[in-house]
């Protein structure tokens, strides 16, 4: 009963978040300097034609009246009208980008999740000695490299001196994504870097903090062997508050997806937010940033319950005996 | 104080930290001054030209311009930027956080509601945002924004800190003198919380600048002339085959800087842990 | 729980690292493909065209002439002929049988609409000045157009080779789809477009030309920055790179196996703005001109002077008919402030200078001038913004700001457009009688000697008093040895139906 | 090694190696234990005790380094690597510790953690092994075994988690059971239970134990002999009758006389202490541990030193605790008058109050109608187990909570506000002292901030200079020199920090001091020269006190009124002579009955109260008592309040039953 009402209270919590998120996006980009018809027509702007267009575009209509018709549509899953290619449905490129970002995002999960977890569980377990050194300086090194830093870096051991990997990620016209996993190695890779750094170092110390615990000390004196101990015991609280850290940092994770994008050219939501920034296409920005703060709040909220269920304590709250 | 010291000296990977990042606030402050070249000065006799070759021991960029000369100068706005973010974030996270923490109730909730919502955009995306708006990024506009984006994590962290000092009996020993709420804030509570706090500092500190650092590279960064060093990494990307140190030797020093800030804060935190 | 879980991860991490490096190769393909990596095109409306994406609209669509690559005569495209006898009326004779690729026929209806299109205030059209010339549109028969204009244009033919000129058809809606579905008469049909990413285009079965076009197919992809399609071509996965910078022409020229042709060049005009502080004294302006080397310029662009960079202090092109050869003043740094203290700036001055920050050449000029000014005491505060943004907020009234414009055959479609006093793009507000004079002569002069005579005094005249500084920087197309005759005149439109593959 | 000498431990030295120094935690250390016997180790914190269980289980932490030998069944431990090691621990010797909630994994339940014990050490299948953990539950005396094995640690209380931890231990039917400290974090009921349930099942088993506590008390009701160490030393071993009767280490006769026990009341004596402090021990001293704090020092005792047989099996390393050459020190007795002086007038009155707040959903009735009234010059003793609501009504005299209903008069002034409200000259009059003195002192301050501070906020003395004097004066008045001025918290020790607190307290000389156990949570030593302090300052300054303690002896020591409570309700109230002795509420009669007492010759049989224990979130109907009373008579205690029957004017108890029953010892 608990679980479920901690679960109906955050879902409520997670709706209002974005609610009010999209609402504060939308202000964010009514306030851009400059008006938004003039952005479009550019240079060959008239007086009557931005008339037109402003009209065109329901510009003239109160801010509230425009906030309700844009959420309405989003509701709807129509996410409107660029501004800047006239006539090109936003859905129409949105999606197929949004698939290919997810897809990099899973990629790098799949690289540094579990690298990251075995390894701080490995550095955590041998707290003190030659290893942990090695892997906490490796760790401490990684998370320090912005995310193009590390993509350059690769790009010149990989591209330009060995030449196996491509150095920008561009699918073929006819191909899809599965046809070219390649383009996703070396943008996954430098993402993983820092990720790896920072949950690496998270596991480290909720490992070292289990193996001083009590329990342990307790499993230990009641003749258990090490290895059991730290596979029954330890590991499972160790790797409890991860999934909060991975939960949280998906943020990080979307803000560094736009970094590698632009570098690699990846065909992704990132380098898709990046060109709307550029050219000022509003309704381009308030989708994509809609929707990483959409997959932000719902990975926050999935890896809480995820939390909430894996840890007795607060899944068996009642009961007391 | 002494046993900082006599930490230090166990510590070689908080030595290692601590000199390189002492040498890159040196190169900020006196390098300008020691190098031949100002880094906007184009050789033009010898554009793109190795490291080491004719007098340019970092070698040149696409406009002759010595990378060595760039990446000390660009050593200058970064230190400074983020230095006053870290700065800024912290202080207003030390009040927010505090206030919130201390007062509870209504204020609490609205204040972990309001983290949450800033913290729902990643804080790349959103200054991307802002800045592409604004249009020209100064170091004025850069630290505000990036001071916004990093605010809501100072002030958990400070928050943390206070509700774990809140409970303790000095401040209901204050509370039954009838002291002020500001003053068991912020002279009762502040002297304890110091620790966890000064850990985040230098820890933001090290965020910052490769914060800075990305936003330089999406092309909101500094405006040229003056160098940033994300700026530098996109403008020499298109010549990496010819150039590859044009884009290394950039990377190279936010790398070094970044790692030697975080070793330090690394330090820094098992010395609070120590003192305890 | 715990064993299922971690199967389940290392099923995954084999079956993606094993997918990975079994991309393979494609199946060789019979059919003859022209692969060409070009900038992300903003714009690709006809009209509101900025001529960024050559490749697909110059595919797509056709204009009444078509100028030879070589000679840059006008050759019958969709008008068979064309005469006047006074310079005022018009008469065009139309090419019998064409198809739009959506079946519907090319008859005189649709040029009318074309040129009609150009007036229309909604939507604000690059040749709305132009064509405001035109009096009346008669079409006495589906295959003839007379066209009337209000004053004599010797050269009035050349508006119609301008890429925003392109013949659409009446029935069309081009407002909707111009974006999305570009559709004209072209050798070339839009068989799929990924906006931002990529298109396809596919060989017009009906095209009024049997034999043509040679290729297929044409893929194009739009890639945000030129490293990344340099190593696309690199990588064998595209044919054709055009707009490359000289650099990386350089280092293909060595490797073997690439070619890099040089179709025409383009100019970066640098406006010092004429009705605005500081530069509203000619003596600053005069000082501006003083502190140019056009060495160090070309050098900053990887350019060589007088081979692929050219650079003059009046808006024609060094390798057009109508240039006139004049000494350069020379870099004067002592003049410059002499000039500076005479209009009463003795300590020197801070200029705004705005200009597009991606656009090729852009930030390398900007950052350049502003260290030759800087000895004079300019001191040059640069302003650069993403090219959309520095187009539509700051150019046209900024107080100097560097523009890239495209090359017109006809000198005196940009001198209307950009110098004379009601000129819609007169980017440096110059209000010159003489000069106004000069052009609206040079536009209606009949007789070749006068109007030559005209074009050097207007030279003179920029050099003594003119706004603009004009570098003009090559335009540098990189494609691989097996593409053979790549043509592309002086308008700017690429002519892939004569390209082929080896 | 005697045929059934079960453990000797021969010159066991152990010395940690921290970063500036080495310090010795066990010095030369030899004990001997026969099969089925109880050995109970006494000591103060810091004496090494924690260090000599980890030691013979062989888990000394990395920077620890073992000499001498540890002798198990012929075995030396020490020479053993940690694989050899398993085979012993949980088998042949099983450990419990003082904090059973953190020493059960939160994520694995109950039923998990006991099968695998068995499944290692007995190879037994799955099946087999739940049998025997549910068998070791139900000895442990744990109803309905079959659900608890199927919950998790967090999910039971803390008694039960303690009896899990040792059915745990028994399940292999070890030959060594080591205790440390099982009961310190329970209440005093429950410990009782508890220790009858060790002693039964050491019988059963016929197992030796070793029993490490800092409560002598508990140490006589559970072991045969008593092992008493000091600074990281045996200093005296022996029988327990013959070590309490005729101690012969100075420090194990200061130590029976620094305990309050029954009988001892602050009218006929103050309390022996021992001057100082436990300090860390370097690697080079020698000599008699004790010798900086013993009264008995004659210059002999920094050299010659050694445990030697004083007469059949009792070892003391010295025999000067009655020596005769050195005078006892002379302990002046209070001048209390036998009787409690006249009240001159009402300084508190409390009617009906209630506190009731809401934790995550649930009310919790902390105070359920408490009418109490305290006179000048006079100490009201409040005593009951944890829950009981004893703190809460401390917290809301003192202002740190306002309370649901009810009123609290203070000198007819109505002061039942939060502290926000209060006037200046109540917030100097009442003070509150806490029980934690490390916490109640801000460890970044100095004691000069710390004891400057209310008098300038209270008293509104503004110069600094004139601060410093009085603080001088109030801080040699609890004997702390004046040095102490400039020194933090963190650099005093327990009992100095809760002297500089009392010392802060008294600065701005109150009228109503509430004391939130303030002894709880120091030494055995400590505790009696703080009582002795707030004795002596009460009576000096004629202030009162509101004493709250859950150690019914402390309770007894220090007040005049005594006051018994249950549940957030008043179970007996009287003069203290009245309520310790006969007629007593049944609770009042099974605490007294269930603290343990130093003096071994008195064997008292503990009341064990079973049932469910005390939840303060149900409505109580009847008596709060009624669920665990072994005197209960039926129906009507659990469904009407039971009535107040007066056995004298200032003594009176809620109970059913009839005065005379309430007589019965």
């Amino acid at each position: 009963m608990e679980f479920f009402k901690r679960f109906s209270k955050r879902l409520g919590f997670m709706f209002v978040t974005l609610a009010v998120m999209s609402f504060i996006i939308f202000l964010l980009v009514e306030i851009m300097p400059g008006d938004v018809a003039q952005t479009v027509l550019g240079q060959s702007a008239t007086p009557e034609s931005l008339k037109a267009l402003r009209e065109a575009m329901g510009l003239n209509d109160p801010i509230m009246v425009r906030y309700f018709r844009w959420a309405g549509g989003i509701l709807k899953g129509d996410l409107g009208e660029s501004f800047y290619m006239r006539g090109v449905q936003i859905s129409s490129i949105f999606w197929r980008r949004v698939g290919h970002s997810i897809v990099l995002a899973l990629t790098a999960l799949l690289f540094y999740v579990p690298l990251s977890l075995f390894f701080g569980v490995v550095a955590g377990v041998k707290a003190g000695k030659f290893t942990d050194s090695v892997i906490s300086f490796f760790g401490l090194a990684t998370m320090a490299l912005p995310e193009f830093v590390s993509g350059v870096i690769l790009i010149t051991i990989f591209s330009v001196s060995l030449k196996i990997l491509p150095i920008t990620s561009v699918i073929p016209i006819g191909e899809n994504l599965w046809q070219n996993l390649k383009i996703l190695v070396l943008p996954a890779l430098s993402i993983t870097f820092v990720m790896f750094g920072y949950v690496s170092r998270m596991q480290r110390s909720s490992m070292i903090n289990v193996m001083n615990s009590d329990y342990v000390r307790a499993a230990i004196l009641k003749g258990m062997p090490r290895g059991y101990v730290i596979f029954r015991h330890a590991l499972k609280n160790a790797l409890l508050p991860s999934i909060t850290i991975i939960g949280m940092n998906m943020g990080w994770l979307f803000g560094g997806l736009i970094v590698v994008e632009t570098l690699f050219g990846f065909p992704g939501l990132g380098s898709l937010t990046m060109s709307a920034i550029k050219t000022r296409d509003i309704p381009l920005i308030e989708a994509c940033v809609l929707f990483i703060t959409l997959v932000f709040v719902v990975s926050t909220f999935i890896t809480d319950m995820l939390y909430a269920y894996l840890n007795p304590r607060i899944r068996f709250k009642g009961g007391e005996a | 104080m002494k046993n900082f010291l006599l930490l230090l000296k166990q510590n070689p990977r908080a030595i290692l930290g601590l000199s390189i990042l002492l040498l890159w606030i040196l190169l900020a402050l006196l390098g300008p001054s020691l190098l031949p070249y100002s880094f906007s000065q184009m050789d033009m006799d010898n554009q793109i030209s190795r490291p080491g070759l004719n007098g340019h021991l970092l070698g040149t960029d696409a406009l002759g311009r010595d990378i060595l000369t760039r990446i000390v100068y660009g050593s200058r706005s970064i230190l400074t930027i983020a230095l006053m973010t870290s700065l800024f974030s912290s202080l207003a996270g030390i009040l927010i956080g505090f206030t919130a923490g201390y007062f509870g109730g209504f204020w609490d909730t609205l204040f972990l509601r309001i983290m949450d919502i800033v913290m729902a955009i990643p804080p790349l995306v959103l200054s991307m945002v802002v800045l592409g708006i604004l249009g020209d990024s100064t170091i004025a506009s850069l630290t505000i924004i990036v001071s916004i984006a990093y605010t809501p994590a100072t002030a958990r962290v400070a928050r943390g800190a206070l509700l774990s000092c809140k409970g303790s009996e000095y401040v209901d020993a204050a509370r039954i003198r009838g002291e002020s709420d500001f003053y068991i804030m912020f002279v009762e509570i502040l002297p304890n919380t110091l620790g966890p706090i000064i850990v985040e500092i230098t820890a933001r500190f090290a965020y910052s600048i490769m914060m800075i650092a990305s936003l330089g590279f999406l092309g909101v960064g500094l405006q040229p002339p003056t160098p940033d060093w994300g700026m530098m990494v996109i403008e020499n990307k298109s010549i990496i085959r010819e150039a590859p140190w044009a884009v290394l030797y950039p990377s190279l020093a936010i790398a070094s800087l970044v790692i030697a800030i975080s070793l330090f804060s690394d330090f820094i935190s098992k010395v609070m842990i120590h003192e305890k | 729980m715990k064993k299922i879980l971690f199967a389940l991860v290392i099923f995954v991490l084999g079956f993606s690292t094993a997918n990975l490096f079994a991309g393979g190769e494609k199946e060789t393909e019979d059919k003859m493909v022209i692969r060409v990596a070009e900038q992300v095109p903003n714009l690709i409306t006809p009209g509101s065209w900025d001529g960024q994406a050559f490749s697909m609209n110059s595919s797509i669509y056709e204009y009444l002439l078509e100028m030879d690559a070589e000679t840059g005569e006008l050759h019958p495209s969709l008008a068979t002929e064309w005469s006047t006898e006074d310079g005022k009326v018009w008469t065009f004779k139309l090419r019998q049988g064409v198809k739009f690729h959506n079946g519907s026929s090319f008859t005189s209806e649709d040029v009318k609409f074309t040129l009609e299109r150009t007036q229309d205030p909604d939507l604000g059209h690059l040749k709305a000045q132009d064509f405001s010339i035109i009096e009346r549109i008669d079409t006495p028969d589906d295959h003839t157009v007379i066209i009337t204009l209000k004053s004599v244009r010797p050269t009035f033919m050349y508006q119609l080779t301008d890429y925003n000129m392109a013949i659409l058809s009446s029935e069309y809606d081009y407002g909707k789809l111009g974006e999305s579905a570009p559709m004209g008469t072209g050798p070339f049909k839009l068989s799929q477009l990924v906006p931002k990413e990529s298109a396809l285009l596919v060989k017009n079965p009906e095209y009024w030309e049997p034999s043509l076009p040679k290729a297929e197919e044409l893929r194009i992809y739009f890639v945000a920055d030129m490293e990344a399609s340099v190593s696309l071509l690199e990588a064998g996965q595209v044919d054709v790179v055009p707009q490359v910078s000289p650099v990386i022409a350089r280092r293909l020229t060595d490797a073997a196996g690439f070619k890099v042709v040089s179709p025409y060049q383009e100019h970066r005009f640098v406006a010092l703005v004429a009705d605005r502080e500081p530069f509203s004294n000619n003596d600053v302006r005069l000082a501006m001109k003083y502190c140019i080397d056009p060495q160090i310029l070309a050098r900053a662009c990887q350019g060589v002077l007088g081979e692929t960079f050219f650079y003059n202090e009046t808006p024609i092109l060094n390798r057009l008919a109508q240039f006139k050869e004049i000494t350069f003043r020379g870099r004067n740094i002592e003049k410059a402030k002499e000039h500076l203290a005479k209009a009463g700036y003795p300590k020197g001055l801070t200029v705004e200078l705005y200009y597009a920050s991606d656009h090729p050449y852009g930030s390398e000029l900007a950052q350049t001038l502003k260290e030759l000014a800087a000895p004079a005491g300019i001191n040059l505060d640069l302003k650069g913004f993403p090219r959309d943004i520095y187009l539509s907020q700051y150019w046209l009234n900024a107080p100097m700001s560097i523009t890239g414009w495209g090359v017109r055959v006809d000198p005196s479609m940009l001198l209307t457009l950009a110098y004379h006093s009601e000129g819609p793009w007169n980017e440096s507000h110059m209000n010159d009688t003489e000069v106004d004079d000069l052009i609206d002569s040079i536009a209606s002069e009949v007789d070749n000697a006068k109007r030559q005579s005209y074009y050097d005094r207007l030279q003179e005249l920029f050099v003594e008093r003119g706004t603009v500084l004009n570098i003009q920087v090559p335009y540098l197309v990189a494609m691989r040895s097996n593409v053979q005759d790549y043509r592309q005149p002086a308008t700017m439109l690429c002519q892939y139906k004569y390209t082929y593959i080896e | 090694m005697k045929n059934n000498t079960l453990l000797e431990i021969n010159n066991l030295t152990v010395t940690y190696k921290t970063l500036t120094d080495s310090v010795v935690a066990l010095r030369d250390l030899s004990i001997s234990l026969q099969t089925q016997e109880a050995l109970g180790i006494i000591g103060e914190s810091g004496c090494g005790k924690s260090t000599l269980s980890y030691a013979i289980m062989g888990y000394l932490s990395s920077n620890g380094r073992c000499d001498g030998e540890i002798l198990f069944e012929g075995e030396n431990l020490l020479t053993k690597n940690q694989k050899q090691l398993m085979e012993y621990r949980g088998n042949r010797i099983a450990m419990v510790y003082q904090n059973p909630y953190s020493s059960l994994n939160p994520s694995l339940t109950i039923g998990q953690q006991l099968d695998e014990v068995t499944i290692f050490h007995r190879k037994l299948s799955r099946k087999q092994a739940r049998e025997k953990t549910l068998e070791a539950l139900t000895d442990l005396y744990l109803g309905d075994a079959e659900g608890l094995v199927k919950r998790y640690p967090h999910q039971i209380s803390g008694g039960m988690q303690q009896r899990v931890c040792i059915a745990m231990a028994l399940l292999c039917r070890p030959n060594l059971m080591i205790l440390d400290e099982p009961t310190t974090a329970l209440d005093v009921t429950t410990e009782a239970v508890i220790l009858d349930i060790i002693g039964e099942l050491k019988r059963k088993y016929s197992m030796s134990l070793i029993y490490i506590s800092h409560d002598l008390g508990i140490v006589n009701k559970i072991s045969d002999r008593i092992a008493v160490m000091y600074r990281g030393e045996v200093v005296e071993m022996g029988f327990k009758r013959a070590l309490f009767s005729r101690p012969s280490h100075p420090y194990t006769r200061a130590l029976i006389n620094c305990i309050p026990r029954a009988g001892v009341v602050k009218e006929e004596v103050r309390l022996n202490t021992i001057p100082g402090y436990v300090k860390r021990r370097g690697l080079q001293e020698t000599g008699c541990p004790f010798v900086d704090r013993c009264e008995k020092r004659v210059p002999g005792c920094t050299d010659k030193y050694g445990m030697m047989e004083r007469d059949s099996n009792h070892y003391s390393a010295c025999d000067r605790a009655y020596a005769t050459d050195v005078p006892d020190k002379e302990i002046k007795a209070l001048k209390i008058s036998k009787e409690i002086p006249q009240p001159e007038e009402r300084i508190l009155d409390i009617k009906e109050l209630y506190k009731h707040y809401r934790q995550g959903g649930t009310k919790i009735r902390a105070l359920d109608g408490v009418t109490v009234s305290l006179e000048t010059n006079q100490v009201l003793g409040i005593v009951g187990e944890s829950g009981c609501g004893k703190s809460t009504l401390g917290h809301t005299v003192s202002g740190l909570l306002t309370p649901t209903r009810g009123h609290i008069i203070y000198k007819d002034k109505e002061i039942s506000v939060s502290w926000r409200k209060r006037s200046p000259e109540i917030l100097r009059e009442i003070q509150l002292i806490f029980q934690n003195p490390g916490r109640s002192l801000n460890p970044s301050f100095t004691l000069e901030t710390l004891l400057g501070r209310p008098m300038k906020k209270l008293l509104g003395i503004s110069s600094k200079k004139e601060r410093i004097k009085l603080s001088r004066q109030i801080l040699a008045k609890v004997d702390l020199s004046e040095e102490y001025l400039n020194r933090k918290t963190t650099q005093l020790s327990g009992g100095e920090m809760q002297r500089a607190a009392i010392a802060r307290a008294f600065s701005i000389a109150p009228n109503l001091i509430v004391c939130d156990e303030p002894t709880s949570a120091l030494d055995v030593s400590v505790q009696a020269s703080v009582l002795n302090l707030l004795s002596e300052l009460q009576q000096t300054s004629g202030a009162s006190y509101i004493f709250i303690s859950h150690d019914l002896y402390v309770i007894n020591y220090i007040s005049d009124y005594i006051m018994v409570m249950y549940l957030g309700r008043i179970c007996e109230y009287g003069k203290k002579s009245e309520v310790v002795g006969p007629p007593y509420h049944p609770y009042t009669e099974a605490l007294l009955s269930a603290v343990p007492d130093v003096d071994p010759s008195l064997d008292k049989n503990t009341i064990r109260l079973e049932g469910s224990p005390p939840n303060p979130t149900q409505r109580i109907k009847g008596c709060p008592f009624a669920g665990r009373c072994h005197k209960k008579i039926g129906k009507i205690c659990d469904t009407t309040p039971p009535p107040r029957i007066e056995f004298s004017e200032s003594h009176f108890v809620y109970c059913h039953l009839k005065p005379e029953d309430l007589g019965a010892v």
